[in-house]
């Protein structure tokens, strides 16, 4: 049985790290933020200039002055600070940040990424994403295993524009959980499978070349 | 005596606009823009706009007000997002684009502003921003060289300023503004209050006057919101509120 | 729950420091340097250090003592000045010394956080300090290419800064503070004031907290003045204050 | 009669324009902040990281957290405003700076200054020089014409460590005032004598070559 966006959002939370300061992308990713353990202290950069970013704030109390890299508006933490574009990419660029997690449209099994644009459809732009897959520690990206058509989004080599060359450490699908030896030659490796989803059924909507974990 | 205060956009902008210009706009999406100077700007007719911002507004409001009038020829953006008059006159061929990563095109008017000519950075490497663009390995790793940008007039939007020209954002509408005012040859600010010296922190001054020409106060500021998220008040919490 | 705050300086440097480390250390002249982790790296007797500071302190106090205690071997500097034992042992071939200029040092220190490994600046060209290094015209101009510096400890002052490591710096005692905290693979931070999360105004902080590891209250701050330098109150004022 | 520190200072203050943001060097150009006209509006920085610069403080409210490049303490004024040591080689690097006016201890008749090291001897350091040089609008050197041992610092090339290359654009001697074409080819040009000093006292102690303004 694949997993749904919220078990995804959970699994990828099983990555982070007391302390950590993490990047979180549009979508699924933000879902993460639900579910990070009682116990831990983890600190969310926003691209735009924050870090501590807070929840979405309550009915009649949202600030214009105070967004998200996705342009939603949020609230601030009693230990948040603000800073600028530069600085906030210095932050990012400088390898600061510990984990980002984002979503993808392409991975090849070297962790080369696509997720920016599809040329002549969308015309999106790569925001901060570029930036991010260059400069963050460790690098994860949630997605659905396919297209809505069915075509493989794990691929030898990715078809459509790169937002990074070999920046993928760990992809989260749908149906199961991929590691990526980006700095070496070991390639990718299924560690990890939904619950009633078989290999056979991985294999036949992967077109990238995969190793099964012990 | 020198003096930096102007009345409003308009009188701000007198003299400081040519067909075929670059123009440089501070703000991130719809949070932290120049508006009143860009309602001025679309006012004044300028057009052959090359227009440096992180995104361009939205259909009817903030940069998407010149795109509208047809001002703009060339933007150097990270993002279109949900701008769908950008995107359309971009895959018609009307309009010049030049993406940047946000990161890169954050540097790159840093650069402009600290007279670095040109960095190297990792972001990029390997993908089409790098593509006609020099790389170089440092340390075994591959980096791309990107070139500074400076334009003719920065526009920039502040919470405070005081008659100098020192200036302080609020929250996340600081974004592109601190880089931008150090970019332009001319810099122009509106604030939302203006204030004697004297008046700010000294400790705690984002961008020192030295960088800003022209002050203004803005008329109005709607600080229009492209996505209300809200959360509901909890149970215990609606209580205590009663 | 991660915890940066120590108990003291002695306590914050424990398992950071080794012989033949490069530690980076904030301040110009005496002024915002960390004089409580100077003083217990002084009593650690780590030694083979190569220290990179605008100054290196003067004699018996600040950087001084680790000159004295013949724990450098190495300085890159901007400027000895009035530091008589860093002048004879230089001279004498005791110590290694790399002169930068000021704000070349500051970029490549910036650079070294901002995961930049290289940048183009005027500065220095046709001198001494380009020997050696590329240099290359960038519309019309001679630029020298300059390299990103990062330290294995950085050791900052700032005047306030909370348990999560956010720091806010006093004047110019802020200097090569910030910078030098974005630049060490270990940065610890020394504050007059230890405040809880919350007491800071979160536009005005100038380290944010992700680049401190560890903090600490220091015990005593001496501040000493390099040159006093002051004026007589005049007649009339003096009348005002009787 | 040859002008004196303060007179030199004086003239020095002659390039200052109102709206000017200004660096002023250690020693004679200190003494220029004396001689700014009261009309004018002039601010100075200082390069440790202020924009702003007061007088020195009264006796007894120095405060050791405000110095100035010379390591000075001084004030605050009501505009100041406090930043890093890299956004204020920013600044300067940036061409923001109107005007430096700094000492020398050689000038060549193409512009390049040396005043930071003595070979073997004085191994002070340049400081913030080098970048004053390279990123400030305009630069004015303000030195004694000779050496203590009467041997000349106007020369036709540096024999001392460069601080910059053609980057002097007026030099104020005790003796008169120089214009450096440092930007084309028109070299060296006396625009001015200190009163009753004669163009032979002045080419006497100049090894440089110079013109004579008409």
């Amino acid at each position: 049985m694949a997993w749904t966006r919220d078990q995804m959002a959970a699994r990828a939370a099983q990555e982070l790290r007391d302390g950590f300061y993490v990047n979180l992308g549009i979508g699924i990713p933000t879902l993460v933020a639900n579910h990070i353990p009682a116990h831990m202290t983890v600190t969310l950069q926003s691209e735009n200039g924050m870090l501590g970013m807070g929840p979405f704030p309550f009915e009649g109390e949202a600030d214009p002055d105070l967004i998200n890299a996705g342009k939603q508006t949020i609230t601030e933490l009693p230990d948040s600070s603000y800073f600028s574009s530069a600085d906030s990419f210095a932050m990012i660029r400088g390898g600061h940040i510990a984990l980002s997690i984002l979503g993808g449209m392409q991975v090849s099994q070297d962790g080369d990424l696509a997720n920016w644009m599809v040329p002549g459809k969308m015309v999106k732009g790569m925001g901060g994403a570029m930036d991010l897959v260059a400069g963050v520690r460790r690098v994860v990206v949630v997605m659905d295993h396919v297209e809505k058509s069915g075509a493989p989004k794990l691929l030898t080599a990715c078809t459509l524009p790169l937002t990074g060359k070999r920046v993928v450490d760990l992809v989260i699908t749908d149906l199961g959980v991929f590691e990526i030896d980006r700095r070496g030659a070991a390639g990718m490796t299924l560690i990890e499978r939904a619950p009633e989803v078989s290999v056979a059924e991985i294999q036949a909507k992967t077109q990238a070349q995969f190793k099964i974990a012990a | 005596m020198a003096q930096k205060v102007f009345a409003d956009a308009e009188a701000a902008l007198d003299g400081v606009l040519f067909d075929g210009m670059t123009l440089m706009s501070g703000g991130f999406g719809l949070c932290g823009i120049p508006e009143n100077l860009i309602r001025a700007i679309r006012d004044s007719g300028v057009r052959g706009l090359t227009v440096i911002s992180n995104n361009c507004g939205v259909d009817g409001f903030g940069l998407g007000l010149l795109l509208e009038a047809g001002q703009i020829d060339k933007m150097i953006s990270s993002y279109v997002g949900e701008n769908k008059l950008f995107e359309q006159l971009y895959l018609s061929g009307k309009l010049q684009l030049e993406f940047n990563p946000q990161g890169t095109l954050a540097e790159r008017i840093r650069a402009g502003g600290a007279g670095i000519p040109a960095f190297f950075t990792k972001t990029g490497v390997g993908t089409v921003v790098a593509e006609g663009k020099e790389t170089r390995d440092f340390d075994g790793e591959t980096y791309v060289m990107e070139r500074a940008l400076t334009a003719d007039l920065a526009i920039v939007k502040a919470w405070r300023g005081d008659t100098e020209g020192n200036l302080v954002y609020r929250k996340t509408a600081r974004n592109f503004n601190p880089m931008m005012a150090t970019a332009g040859r001319v810099t122009l600010a509106e604030v939302e209050e203006l204030t004697a010296p004297g008046a700010l922190d000294k400790d705690m001054i984002h961008t020192p006057g030295i960088y800003v020409d022209r002050i203004l106060q803005g008329a109005t500021y709607e600080k229009r919101i492209e996505q209300l998220t809200t959360r509901p008040r909890d149970a215990a919490r609606a209580q205590e509120s009663v």
